[in-house]
């Protein structure tokens, strides 16, 4: 297990807040290979951006955030190096893509400059050569006449068009990891799946791993290989994407599933929803975190926490019933 | 551009003629003359009428108005009644210690604040953030003159490090000049330094949670580029609104701590023309001050184009 | 980055101690050599700094009373006839001075070869037209002399040619408060109505600059020719000693109190009083008292209560002077109780006629005076001003003191500008507080004028005012002063001579010497030291 | 009919529960924040000061004993004496009132009358614009030099003081009314009110004013504390409350002339402004912090 491109071994991320400490990542271990796209998926609130940025250590306020854990990255455990150190690796050889792209963009400086400041940074090119990269990426990333797009601002272009220019920040050093935050969501639904391709071309072209977090399932089963299921700070299911759906044994992920419309299949089947609502992370239930929202929980549930249990290499599950719902829910579909 | 500029400029018009028109009214209803002024304590009554004739006092208010008006659109604000010389002369000569003290306590403030609030942004909520913003609270809460008191008595008296008030012009050295406004520009730039660090914290605040920082970081950039690069220019309009009101005020605002520290700058003619009801010497003043002061607000909101590109090309369509 | 903050606030720490020290190390410079140059050793040339309470509203003598015109003017300009220290009459630019046997014809023969500052020789025809703009300017003077008109008789003459014979003419052209500079003629005649723009005196010193609300620089006259007699206060040979005076406007007492303090001015005018025992304590400063004038409490005997003659004895019965005093001045050296309406030091005219009415301070009389007057109980309005503090002070003082008698009062605290223009109408108050500051002769005392402010119309007083001006004799008219002064204390009160008070500037006596002082400081024969 | 009732209840139940809540963080977080409370506490403890002022001297303000001038802190005189020989204690104690009794006045009158001009200038675009180019011309100078100019015209009276701080301060409160109202106003439904022919004064006294009040009362905190100094500052100058009723400003402008000797007549009024001052600053500061929903502590 030890050479995967990413390893994140039960981390944790904690905030003091207000009220206290607050877990917002609690012990989820996953990885990332080379080439491959794992998806991350969940409610919001559940961790997923959390997660990413942690992996970068974004959450820079000394006192404020601690992690546990580890995140190793070909080999090196990113929780223990030096902030410089972790600097070299930022945007060189880990970079990510945020949600909305008007806001991750710098409003006062031209996305040329924007593009040109990690080349500079990492590749010590002189301000001409990366001028030069900058154009080659945005034609790379199919914005025309890219000599001009150069000394625009963001707000002067399109919301596709900006989420282009993210990607060509991020994609700037040819990292080896992407981390995509829910790189669509903010864009119309046409722009949404241009950019997933966007990405996907890249990732073969560059032979990049990617951690793609994202809310909609949709997009999960066409564009990614392995599937993590996260909710309230945990991985609840992981595994690989044909098995996931076809074979979604968390209630939680069924009930993700069983809520996505079908397109084709019977239209009058009434959409399931999970009913209540995510607990804060002030009050997590003392037993399986999803039990009070479970259809299946029962005393033991409500009291005991479930662990991680693998089932084979690539099928991993946190309940205590997951035998038997498997079955119940098979046979609803 | 140079449409909205003038556009600008115009609307000043109406601004100050209210001014000019409030301070005429002020000035008039206010009781003493200057010609008592002029004669002193012991002058006998007759000479008094006899000097309030000579000076033209005794017209209808609206004639004298109208009279200063008609001057001042010739560029002319009349003549001081206790200087010998035109008003224009008179707020020149007082205007060269006014602004070497203004920006030297601007200076001190952007010193101050800019660290210090950056930092108590950086560390919001912290102890740190909390003492830094305890103390600017208790920096807007000492009056200047008060604080100026508290310098002359340790640094002048007790030290005698530095003279206790006066003015030298900068043609009597530097050194000479600048040390004359060590002590009032320490008294005002405080206070001023305590209004800029709070807004630069807040304004830091704001932008730090914006999603650019962490795109900013994301890129391995050191924070310290993150910081004054990539947040203070975005976070610096409102830190740039607060710096342009503060000096606007410094320009006559110091009135009372220039009294304190003796410097002969615009706030003391101002305050001493009052006193002695050197009528034409206000006017001009106010007028000038206001200028002034709309004159930086219109050139701070100029300098937010050049800070945020968005602005500028609103400006410009 | 906290490190690189700590590195930059350690560093703009070191370069703060660092100007501090080199700040403290160029004054402990200075210090030395002082100390290790010794005894005072008189130096040539050098600039004089002055620190000086107020800013003049003009620096042409003939038209303000304010002591800071006075206080520059005298070394710009120069009179016909000056004081000496015991007030008498002495030439200064007339070489002589001749009165008619009917006296009312005065004939000046002036000195020749007096320069002005613009390098002109001043002759009668100067003086006749500085004299006549000032027997316009000052009513004071003119109403003292009475009508009359100089003339020239030839280039180094003139004559005064007045209706009446008058006594003490030639001490109201010596006087020293809105005096009779002279100036050249051409001057006058170029002049705008509200006066003159161009400064040039005979003086020692001339006029060179005046920066408002900095300062005013006078700088050394090669041209002088003093004046072939002894110095002697005003009279006498003047020498200026100092390359430059620069009088520089300190309004605030206390700066003016660091700033001599710390040596940054020679002389420093009108030290809170309260400072009195730190300064005579120093041995680098002295105190130079003088005489100011005498705390005065004006009745309006136009309008309101105090037109009864009843209650202004009984607010003179019932108050005590002294605590008034204090109140005012606190230090005792500052302050003397006593009567005279002229002062103690004018030794020819000081009388203490109705002292029996001064300061009795009794309570009960008083109250019965009170009972018997007209008063019902109006609230009096006392107009004061904190421009002068001694004003104000007293006022809050006499304010205890006739509400023990039962008085209701109230304060009215103005502003200088307020109060002189507020008191000249008889319906806006009932008292007021001021200072009034020696005069030449009793005639020209401001509150027994009855156009002044309080105007005290009575025919009585009217009546010996003009027996003096007339008498035929200086023994005939102190005479009439005595009676006229009982008259004031005993029955009419016009006002309350609460005391005399004093102020005092300070000079480093370790910097300066040769300075004296006579109705304001002289500081020609005045040099630095080194 | 019996479910609708229920449902009612229930509702407003919830909406009671809701309020509840609220005040219960509201009240928890003002005590979370030390900063705010210590400056409840200062301003309680000025407050209870000036009310209680004659209770804790046994001198009076104006009782002068001239030859105990000047005298320095002592059990007798617990902040020494002036230089007229009254009690400084006494002096600083009751000169609270002056100076919070024209802070207070200040910011209630400013507090109307800003509202007012305000509320109406947002409604009435006209009005805006004749009213604004008035607060624009007022704010344009100083507002320590209009005061004193003000109070050259008007004289030194305690109740000129609170005019002229009034008209100087009124602009700014009335800039702060009118862009809350702006907001609401340009709100849809404000709209739909104008469109159903609710009356003018309905909207803006019932709808929109209630929106103003937060930063109204932030800001008139400040204003108390505002005019508190510049009171100091007119006094200091001399042109403030009249004599001889004490007020901080004034002792300080009796104190300047003795300052090299008498500190203590610098000191305690001096430290009593900078206190209050401090408190309420720390007050305003806390509350905007629990108003203004734009300054919550952000997402850590």
């Amino acid at each position: 297990m030890g050479d995967h491109l990413l390893e994140v071994n039960n981390l944790k991320t904690h905030f003091r807040t207000e009220r206290g400490k607050v877990t917002a990542v609690d012990g989820i271990s996953f990885h990332v290979d080379r080439g491959e796209v794992l998806a991350i998926v969940g409610e919001s609130g559940c961790g997923k951006s959390v997660t990413a940025q942690s992996i970068l250590r974004l959450f820079e306020e000394k006192g404020v955030t601690s992690y546990d854990g580890e995140i190793n990255f070909e080999g090196k455990n990113l929780l223990k190096i030096s902030d410089s150190e972790m600097r070299k690796i930022r945007g060189n050889d880990i970079s990510m893509i945020f949600q909305d792209p008007l806001s991750s963009l710098n409003p006062v400086f031209t996305i040329g400059d924007q593009i040109m400041e990690p080349i500079m940074l990492h590749q010590k090119l002189s301000k001409k050569e990366a001028y030069e990269r900058a154009i080659e990426m945005l034609k790379l990333i199919g914005i025309p006449a890219p000599e001009q797009r150069v000394h625009e601002y963001p707000h002067q272009i399109s919301g596709g068009m900006r989420q282009r220019v993210m990607i060509a920040i991020a994609l700037a050093c040819q990292p080896k990891l992407l981390i995509a935050d829910e790189p669509t969501t903010a864009l119309d639904v046409t722009i949404q799946s241009q950019i997933l391709e966007l990405i996907d071309s890249l990732r073969q072209k560059l032979d990049m791993g990617i951690m793609l977090i994202t809310h909609d399932l949709g997009v999960v089963a066409q564009h990614c290989t392995r599937v993590a299921v996260m909710y309230l700070g945990e991985v609840v299911e992981e595994g690989d994407v044909e098995s996931l759906f076809e074979n979604p044994l968390h209630p939680y992920t069924q009930g993700l599933i069983s809520s996505i419309p079908q397109l084709f299949g019977n239209r009058n089947k009434k959409l399931s929803i999970i009913k209540g609502m995510v607990p804060s992370l002030n009050e997590i239930p003392k037993g399986c975190r999803f039990a009070p929202r479970c259809p299946f929980a029962d005393a033991k549930c409500m009291n005991e926490k479930p662990e991680l249990e693998t089932l084979d290499h690539n099928k991993r599950i946190k309940c205590w019933h997951h035998q038997t719902i498997k079955g119940a829910v098979s046979n609803a579909t | 551009m140079k449409s909205y500029i003038l556009k600008r400029i115009l609307s000043l018009i109406p601004v100050l003629l209210i001014v000019s028109i409030v301070v005429f009214m002020i000035i008039h209803l206010t009781p003493g003359d200057p010609a008592a002024v002029i004669l002193g304590p012991e002058a006998s009554h007759e000479d008094v009428k006899q000097l309030q004739e000579e000076l033209g006092l005794n017209d209808p208010v609206y004639q004298q108005y109208f009279h200063w008006v008609e001057g001042v659109f010739q560029g002319n604000l009349g003549d001081s009644f206790f200087m010998d010389k035109p008003v224009t002369e008179a707020i020149l000569e007082h205007l060269g210690p006014t602004i070497s003290l203004a920006i030297l306590s601007q200076i001190t403030a952007i010193l101050i604040a800019l660290p210090l609030g950056i930092m108590a942004a950086r560390k919001r909520g912290t102890a740190t953030d909390q003492t830094f913003m305890g103390l600017s609270l208790l920096g807007i809460s000492i009056p200047h003159f008060l604080f100026g008191l508290f310098l002359i008595i340790i640094l002048a008296i007790n030290l005698r490090w530095l003279p206790v008030a006066g003015y030298k012009p900068l043609s009597a050295g530097f050194w000479e000049h600048i040390k004359y406004l060590i002590m009032p520009a320490i008294a005002l730039g405080t206070g001023q330094a305590a209004l800029i660090a709070r807004m630069t914290r807040s304004s830091m605040v704001e932008t730090l949670n914006l999603n650019f920082i962490k795109t900013a970081r994301s890129k391995g950039l050191h924070e310290r580029k993150v910081i004054y690069k990539h947040t203070l220019r975005n976070a610096f309009i409102p830190i740039l609104t607060v710096i342009g009101q503060t000096f606007g005020t410094l320009v006559a605002g110091a009135a009372v701590t220039e009294t304190v520290f003796n410097i002969p700058g615009i706030g003391q003619l101002i305050i001493n023309s009052v006193e002695r009801r050197d009528y034409m010497v206000i006017q001009g003043t106010v007028l000038m001050v206001t200028l002034t002061y709309v004159l930086i607000n219109l050139l701070v909101d100029l300098l937010y184009g050049v800070i945020d590109p968005r602005v500028r090309l609103k400006k410009e369509s | 980055m906290t490190k690189r903050f700590k590195k930059l606030s350690w560093l703009i720490t070191c370069l703060l101690l660092l100007s501090m020290a080199l700040i403290g190390c160029s004054s402990d410079s200075d210090k030395q050599t002082k100390s290790a140059s010794g005894e005072a050793v008189t130096k040539k040339g050098g600039d004089l700094h002055v620190a000086i309470d107020a800013q003049p509203p003009t620096l042409d003598p003939q038209i303000s009373t304010t002591t800071a015109t006075k206080e520059i003017a005298r070394h710009i300009f120069e009179t016909l006839l000056v004081l000496n220290p015991d007030y008498e009459v002495q030439p200064m630019l007339a070489e002589s001075y001749d009165v008619s046997e009917d006296g009312l014809t005065y004939t000046f023969k002036l000195r020749q070869g007096v320069k002005f500052h613009n390098g002109k020789e001043m002759t009668a025809e100067d003086v006749v037209a500085s004299m006549n703009r000032w027997l316009t300017k000052s009513t004071r003077a003119a109403n003292a002399i009475g009508k009359g008109q100089f003339e020239e008789v030839d280039k180094y003459t003139v004559q005064l040619k007045i209706e009446k014979p008058t006594i003490g003419v030639l001490d109201v052209i010596a006087s020293t408060n809105q005096f009779a500079g002279i100036m050249p003629k051409e001057i006058i005649d170029n002049a705008p109505k509200d006066g003159i723009t161009e400064i040039v005196g005979t003086g020692p010193f001339k006029f060179v600059e005046w920066k408002p609300d900095q300062y005013i620089k006078v700088a050394k006259y090669d041209d002088y020719k003093p004046v072939d007699a002894p110095s002697d206060g005003l009279a006498g040979k003047k020498e200026a000693l100092v390359d430059n005076i620069i009088f520089e406007v300190v309004t605030d007492g206390s700066t003016r109190l660091g700033g001599i303090t710390t040596g940054q001015y020679q002389i420093a005018y009108q030290i809170p009083s309260d400072n009195y025992e730190q300064i005579s304590s120093s041995s680098d400063m002295k105190p130079i008292l003088n005489l100011y004038g005498g705390l005065s409490f004006v009745f309006n005997k136009k309008q309101g209560p105090f037109t009864d003659e009843k209650l202004r004895q009984a607010v003179n019965t019932g108050i005590n002077n002294k605590d008034v005093l204090i109140g005012a001045f606190g230090n005792k050296k500052f302050y003397r109780l006593d009567n005279g309406l002229m002062y103690k030091d004018q030794k020819k005219w000081y009388t203490d006629a109705g002292k029996e009415y001064y300061n009795q301070n009794d309570k009960e009389k008083a109250k019965q005076l009170l009972s018997e007057s007209g008063y019902k109980g109006e609230e009096i309005r006392i107009l004061t001003t904190r421009d002068y503090e001694y004003s104000y002070n007293s006022a809050v003082v006499m304010k205890e003191e006739l509400e023990k008698i039962g008085i209701k009062v109230k304060l009215d605290v103005v502003d200088w500008a307020t109060l002189t223009s507020k008191r000249n109408d008889p319906a806006a108050w009932d008292a007021f507080i001021t200072g009034f500051s020696p005069v030449s002769l009793p005639t020209q005392t401001l509150p027994l004028d009855p156009n002044y402010a309080g105007w005290p119309a009575d025919e009585k007083l009217q009546q010996f005012t003009e027996q003096i001006r007339t008498a035929a004799s200086d023994k005939d008219a102190y005479a009439k002063w005595e009676e006229m002064q009982e008259y004031a204390w005993k029955e009419y009160v016009p006002y309350i001579k609460i005391g005399d008070y004093y102020t005092f500037h300070v000079y480093r006596n370790n910097e300066i010497k040769g300075n004296t002082y006579f109705e304001g400081m002289i500081l020609w024969n005045t040099s630095l030291t080194k | 009919m019996e479910v609708a009732v229920e449902k009612r209840r229930e509702l407003s139940d919830f909406r009671r529960d809701i309020n509840r809540e609220r005040r219960r963080l509201f009240v928890r977080r003002f005590f979370s924040n030390k900063l705010t409370v210590t400056g409840s506490v200062i301003i309680l403890l000025t407050l209870l000061v000036t009310l209680l002022g004659p209770l804790l001297s046994s001198y009076t303000p104006y009782e002068m004993v001239v030859t105990s001038r000047l005298k320095a802190p002592s059990a007798d005189h617990l902040f020494g004496t002036d230089n007229l020989g009254r009690d400084l204690f006494a002096r600083v104690v009751y000169g609270a009132r002056a100076s919070m009794g024209v802070g207070l006045s200040v910011a209630i009158i400013t507090s109307v009358l800003g509202m007012i001009i305000g509320l109406y200038s947002a409604y009435y675009k006209v009005l805006d614009h004749v009213l604004m180019r008035i607060c624009d011309g007022l704010m344009a100078f100083p507002a320590i030099l209009l005061a004193i100019a003000l109070m050259a015209a008007l004289g030194t009276k305690i109740d000129n003081v609170i005019i002229a701080l009034a008209a100087v301060f009124t602009p700014y409160v009335a800039r702060v009314v009118r862009s809350a109202a702006l907001v609401v106003r340009e709100q849809t439904y404000i709209e739909a009110m104008k469109a159903q022919g609710a009356s003018s004064m309905r909207i803006i006294w019932g709808h929109i004013a209630p929106n103003t009040l937060s930063p109204l009362i932030v800001y008139s905190t400040f204003i108390f504390a505002d005019a508190i100094i510049i009171e100091a500052g007119l006094s200091f100058l001399g042109v403030g409350v009249p004599a001889p009723d004490p007020s901080w400003g004034n002792i300080l402008f009796d104190g300047k002339l003795v300052i090299f000797n008498a500190w203590w007549m610098t000191f305690f009024p001096g430290v009593a402004i900078i206190l209050s001052v401090l408190g309420l600053n720390l007050f305003g500061d806390g509350l905007r912090d629990l108003l203004d929903p734009h300054t919550n502590h952000a997402k850590k």
